[in-house]
């Protein structure tokens, strides 16, 4: 039982940090809150159920495809949406939030609502461990998010684009004498996070179904753990995921499933009353504004 | 003036960022009615200190006594309460107001009430006063004019008028003459002057060495966070490791 | 009238003779100043209170409505021009729905006493709920205010007070659809007037000082953590009024009492119509429930084309529509020849 | 001045003639048609949107036969639909009874044939319903409180009218199920899932309760948030405390990875209860043969072709014929269009619209509907049971090799036996 929960709760965990890691980088190298990022996350799904299904292109094919799409439309909407608004950060989540709310009921109006709309997934079967049966696809998914923190890791240490992302979130100014162009290195970083959107999509909707819904959820869930962990603080955000992912699990286990998501907004509250800016926020001074 | 004991007492504060440390263990005291400076290279953590004694920052060591009560980590606003005021380096008044009404949120203050009996006045025409105080000329209807319209200069001398109308004992002026030419500079003199008269007590932090050294009694120098010298204006230049902290930065 | 491409034009904003008259010597010339400054104030308050007579029944319910986001954006607003971004309308709104629907519910109280007190008492709730969370600022705070209606929801559902998530029913009517319409567009204007006039005073200057440069209210020896509870109080107290409203126009109140749509739409009302004038985040509330009745006719799609308009509204006029009617009241533009 | 007074006493009197409450309820004029009212979230939810399919089917064939006659006069029938939003997060009910108080005030509907679909929704709209004085028809919502409602204040409420099942019904088909396993294989140890709506709340407990009643051991009953998906926590404590006969009861599509989780964590025990995937023709095809043995409930006995009433097979033909598929869902679909047909007859019998000479009519109700026998009880619920020639009837079916619904419940309608799942092994 308990073992059961420590095991959950670490794929929970996982998870939350997969779904959040998209919106974190993001809003890390260019402050762009991507309030669409639900709505990518299940255009990501769909696509890949409609090439997958209706058009019957290999499954890793369609993920890739799909992955790309969503990229490519997380971009569209920086250069052509928000790119306007800079600055503006009330419209700026209004309006990215206005996109994804018009992703998600696009499918829903065409009818994509029901069981049916589900991924297979990569691995079926399950595997024990210890006393407790795990499906292989959570292992799976435990896997692919150490690989993708990692890649990231060294991709924001040792490529080129990487280390101008990170110039631009440490110093616009001093980037743009560099000669690193924002703007463009901002719907970069904006395609990007759609594009991590779109593989916790592809990994994780398989143990679920793809619904409108879940889109609102992964969206909140996103916010709080960026938020929890320190707006733009990776490693902040993966220990928030974990503290709410193991909040989340224990309080399913022990207390019943709909204190979970109670537990999970308290703490959130709770970490910013006795941290003002986040776990691992950088040090806020009172005239700082965020 | 009566002196009884240090006005104000600084004893090794300190505070770190990270891994920086932007003020060590600084210590110096101050008697009401002095005029003190602090000067030091750019990054030395002079503006630290100021807002570690304004209460803005909690500093992880050391203590401030003010007139013999511990102030140290107060709220900005009770430090401000007790008539410790400060002006700050960035100006941002209400741009698109007319001067005078960037007066009334200090006249607004519980201070200002107490003072005057209980009673605010009309604040209006309080701030219009101050700000002639401070050379806005009111014939030619200045401290009407819409803020974003008046020179940088003028912003300056509303940021001192600002600190006057909290009626302070002690007011620290933070870089008040960063980016003012030497009219400007010149017409600024005189109100300090007044001030110092008026035996208001001030802490003067500046790059412009020259005419600080002409109003202070005496100054301190930081660099590195921590205080390198303190002496009569004359003589605080002369010591070598003053020289070093300054050689290549710019002594106007 | 934009002149030929090609030369080098700029576009000039100059305030009508009659503005600069009117705002600075303050005894007005003639009768047509007069009427300047008075027709929009004038043409607003006929706009609210003729209008309902020419609407059928399912109209007036909708002018409600209306009426009901107006509030929650105004409240919004406010706490916007305080510098405080609040993502948590609906814990306003749910606080006082609730307390409403219970005092009516287990004590049977009339309306007449329940909106009152549940208008102060849920501002008074709702401050000290924020209270601890005051020092957050931006999206700190915006998250906590985002969190803390969903965790009520929650809380009631698991619970299962107050009627858990079946709600409270059949609770007492309001007398009738005038006293709805009217008591509703009556506050609407109200809080409009007294939020404009309380925005300008010296205690209004103080709190937009804390939104601009809360270091130099701060030392000015004032408290801004108590400014902004008040603040705080008198966004939470239209809020909840606005739901008190609901909970006895509908005779029922529940857990969607705190759903998100409350603490969006006023968002975006806010964002169409320009913030910091609340003249303007009433206009965008009008604007947006009226644009989605009218989309009620195309069916399913009807959200998807209303996000379209929204995104469309904000990317065209980002400074509100209000800002924008506003310039062209006051001042004439032309385009001027640059001289190289 | 003069004219200002005359200029206002002008809109006063407007505005009076403007709000003056609508005289729909009189007599209708010849060709004039009957509207009624269908407010549902199409768009978010598949019981709904199949209701309006099979009402517009109604509305069709009694128009093909020249509509309803009132008082000898023939009137076409006319659907006046408004998508209610209600069920999808972030909706506040308000947004549902401003749609259904525009059918009632805007499109004049004389009754609501298919009332909103969350029961927080539906009861809700009961207020609107008695203030507006519309009779109104549940197809969805299944909260005893409807019920309760109406027997408390029978006068304000006596407009509304249940076509669809409650959760007792619901609840019926479970212990009917139950007590078959335990009599056949000796089951005793039950665990329960349940969606944390006001429906399955009832049903659960009326569940749980007949179970120890009956001597049955409730290992553990578990609740879960609409849109819940990880159901490992709950299926973990049912496998380790050895449970035979797992009891969910959904409503939400996300419960298919119920079944999901199950295989994967291979939970040994029969279930017994309700999951819309489950229902789906096409479920064997979606899980493969490992929901072999799984018992599902059909709400109303319309959702599904039973041979044993053929009128169920007709109505399934005709979809299938009008809509180019099959109806996939358990619940709600099959009482819409009697609904609409019971609506159509009532008004025939009072020879108007008068929404309490209506009601009066109503309640009269006796018709040969898809789903059985209607008959409206004192609450004003139809009557389900085990008979189709006394009452309507609920449906509980199967699982069998090779990927057929099998229907096992009740006897008088059953086309087979319940078999032990592959793998397990009978108590007794």
């Amino acid at each position: 039982m308990f073992q059961g929960m420590l095991i959950y709760g670490l794929i929970n965990s996982v998870i939350l940090a997969l779904v959040t890691l998209g919106f974190n980088l993001t809003f890390g190298i260019s402050g762009v809150a991507n309030f669409g990022y639900g709505g990518l996350y299940i255009l990501a799904g769909y696509t890949i159920w409609i090439l997958f299904n209706l058009l019957k292109i290999p499954y890793l094919v369609a993920i890739v495809l799909s992955i790309l799409f969503t990229a490519f439309i997380g971009g569209l909407m920086y250069r052509f949406i928000l790119l306007r608004l800079r600055g503006l950060t009330n419209l700026e989540v209004i309006a990215s939030l206005a996109v994804g709310v018009i992703i998600l009921e696009m499918f829903r109006v065409a009818g994509f609502i029901g069981f049916e709309y589900t991924l297979p997934g990569f691995i079926s079967g399950s595997v024990p461990i210890g006393e407790t049966l795990v499906d292989a696809q959570r292992l799976f998914i435990v896997g692919i998010g150490m690989v993708l923190a990692l890649f990231l890791w060294i991709f924001t240490r040792y490529t080129k684009t990487g280390l101008a992302f990170r110039g631009i979130a440490q110093e616009e100014r001093t980037a743009l004498v560099l000669g690193i162009n924002s703007d463009k290195m901002a719907t970069l970083s904006v395609a990007f996070g759609s594009g991590l959107a779109a593989i916790a999509a592809a990994v994780i909707l398989p143990l679920g179904i793809i619904a409108g819904e879940g889109g609102y959820t992964v969206l909140l869930n996103a916010v709080a753990v960026c938020i929890v962990g320190g707006l733009g603080s990776p490693g902040g955000a993966v220990v928030a995921s974990f503290i709410i992912g193991y909040a989340q699990t224990f309080t399913a286990t022990y207390l019943g499933s709909h204190w979970t998501m109670i537990v999970s907004l308290l703490a959130i509250i709770l970490i910013l009353v006795i941290k003002p800016s986040g776990l691992y926020g950088k040090q806020k001074e009172i005239e700082e504004k965020v | 003036m009566k002196d009884n004991g240090p006005f104000l007492q600084v004893s090794n504060l300190s505070k770190r960022f990270g891994g920086v440390q932007a003020v060590d263990s600084v210590s110096f005291e101050l008697r009401q009615g002095e005029m003190l400076g602090i000067i030091g290279p750019n990054g030395s953590g002079k503006t630290t200190l100021i807002n570690l004694i304004t209460g803005f920052y909690k500093p992880n060591a050391g203590k401030v006594l003010y007139q013999g009560k511990d102030i140290t980590g107060l709220m900005p606003y009770k430090i401000a309460d007790l008539g410790i005021v400060r002006t700050f380096q960035m100006v941002r008044p209400f741009y698109q107001l007319p001067a005078f009404k960037n007066l009334i949120i200090p006249l607004y203050s519980p201070r200002v009430k107490r003072l005057a009996g209980g009673k605010y006045g009309d604040r209006d025409a309080i701030a219009i006063d101050l700000l002639e105080e401070v050379g806005f000329e009111r014939e030619s209807l200045v401290p009407y004019k819409i803020t974003s319209a008046l020179p940088h200069g003028y912003l300056k001398k509303m940021e001192l008028a600002r600190s006057i109308a909290m009626r302070p004992e002690l007011v620290i002026l933070d870089e008040l003459f960063s980016g003012l030419s030497m009219a400007e500079l010149a017409s600024m003199l005189p109100i300090i002057e007044k001030m110092i008269s008026e035996g208001i007590t001030i802490i003067m932090v500046e790059h412009r060495l020259k005419e600080l050294f002409r109003i202070a009694n005496r100054v301190i120098v930081l660099n590195h966070g921590t205080k390198i010298a303190e002496d009569i204006p004359k003589d605080v230049m002369k010591s070598e490791e003053v020289k070093k902290a300054y050689l290549g930065t710019e002594v106007t | 009238m934009k002149p030929a491409i090609g030369m080098k034009y700029r576009k000039e904003r100059i305030d009508r003779g009659i503005k600069a008259r009117t705002e600075d010597i303050f005894a007005l010339l003639s009768f047509r100043e007069m009427l300047y400054l008075l027709a929009p104030r004038a043409i607003l308050l006929l706009a609210v209170f003729i209008t309902p007579l020419f609407l059928g029944m399912y109209g007036k319910k909708v002018l409600i409505n209306t009426a009901v986001f107006a509030l929650l954006a105004m409240s919004w607003d406010f706490l916007i021009s305080v510098g405080m971004v609040s993502l948590g309308q609906a814990l306003f709104f749910g606080v006082g729905a609730y307390i409403a629907g219970i005092l009516n519910d287990s004590l049977k109280w009339s309306p007449l006493f329940t909106i009152p007190i549940a208008t102060l008492g849920g501002g008074a709730i709702c401050s000290i709920l924020l209270a601890p969370v005051l020092r957050l600022r931006g999206v700190y705070f915006a998250m906590v205010t985002l969190a803390m209606p969903l965790m009520l929801m929650r809380i009631i559902e698991a619970t299962k007070i107050f009627g858990g998530t079946e709600g409270l029913h059949g609770l007492a009517p309001l007398p009738g659809v005038w006293l709805e319409l009217y008591l509703s567009l009556g506050m609407v204007i109200a809080v409009l007037f007294f939020l404009r006039r309380l925005i300008n005073t010296d205690y209004g200057l103080v709190l937009s000082g804390i939104r601009d440069n809360d270091r130099s209210v701060l030392s000015s020896g004032i408290n801004i953590y108590w400014y902004k509870m008040q603040a705080v109080f008198v966004a939470s107290a239209i809020g909840a009024f606005a739901g008190a409203f609901m909970t006895h126009a509908y005779m029922f109140v529940g857990m969607p009492a705190f759903e998100l749509d409350y603490s969006i739409l006023p968002i975006a009302a806010g964002v169409v119509g320009g913030t910091g004038t609340f003249a303007g985040s009433m206009l965008g509330a009008f604007i947006l429930v009226t644009l989605s009745e009218i989309l009620r006719g195309v069916g399913g799609v009807r959200i998807v084309f209303y996000s379209v308009f929204l995104v469309i509204f904000i990317v065209v006029l980002p400074e509100g529509i209000f800002h924008y009617l506003q310039r062209k009241y006051h001042q004439f533009e032309r385009w001027v020849k640059v001289e190289e | 001045m003069k004219q200002k007074v005359i200029l206002m006493v002008g809109f006063f009197v407007l505005g009076i003639f403007f709000t003056f409450p609508h005289s729909a309820y009189a007599q209708l004029k010849p060709g004039e048609p009957v509207i009624l009212g269908v407010t549902a979230p199409f768009a978010a939810q598949l019981e709904s949107a199949d209701a309006l399919k099979v009402a517009t089917m109604a509305l069709e064939e009694i128009n093909a036969k020249g509509g309803v006659s009132i008082k000898g006069v023939k009137h076409p029938l006319k659907i006046e639909s408004q998508d209610t939003r209600d069920i999808l997060p972030g909706v506040p009910v308000s947004e549902a009874l401003l749609a259904v108080e525009k059918v009632i005030l805007e499109k004049k509907a004389h009754a609501i044939a298919v009332g909103p679909s969350r029961s927080e929704a539906f009861l809700a709209s009961m207020d609107l319903a008695a203030k507006y004085k519309v009779p109104m028809m549940a197809c969805h919502s299944m909260t005893p409180v409807v019920a309760k409602k109406i027997s408390e204040e029978y006068n304000k409420y006596k407009y509304v009218f249940r076509v669809g099942i409650n959760s007792m019904h619901m609840a019926g088909i479970v212990t009917g199920m139950a007590a078959f396993l335990n009599k056949e294989f000796g089951f005793k140890k039950a665990y329960l899932m349940v969606q944390d709506v006001l429906w399955s709340r009832a049903s659960s407990a009326f569940v749980e309760s007949w179970l120890q009643k009956e001597g049955w051991e409730v290992l553990g009953k578990d609740f879960f948030p609409t849109g819940a998906s990880d159901f490992s926590a709950s299926l973990m404590k049912a496998k380790s405390t050895g449970a035979q006969v797992v009891i969910p009861m959904f409503d939400m599509p996300e419960a298919g990875i119920l079944l999901k989780q199950r295989n994967a964590m291979k939970v040994q025990a029969v279930t017994a209860g309700n999951i819309v995937e489950l229902a789906h023709p096409e479920a064997w095809k979606m899980f493969g043969d490992q929901i072999e043995g799984c018992l599902n409930t059909i709400y109303e006995a319309g959702n599904i072709p039973v041979k044993a009433m053929p009128k169920t097979l007709i109505f399934h033909e005709a979809f299938r014929k009008r809509w180019g598929r099959e109806i996939t869902i358990q619940h709600g679909v099959a009482p819409a269009y009697d609904s609409v047909y019971i609506l159509a007859a009532a008004i025939e019998r009072a020879g108007s619209v008068d929404p309490d000479a209506l009601v009066i009519a109503l309640e009269k109700t006796d018709y040969a509907g898809v789903n059985g026998r209607m008959r409206f009880d004192k609450n004003h619920e139809i009557v389900y049971g085990v008979n189709p020639n006394e009452t309507a009837v609920n449906i509980g079916f199967q699982w069998q090799k090779p990927g057929k619904r099998v229907i096992v419940y009740p006897e008088t309608v059953a086309e087979g036996k319940i078999q032990l799942p592959p793998g397990m092994k009978p108590v007794k």
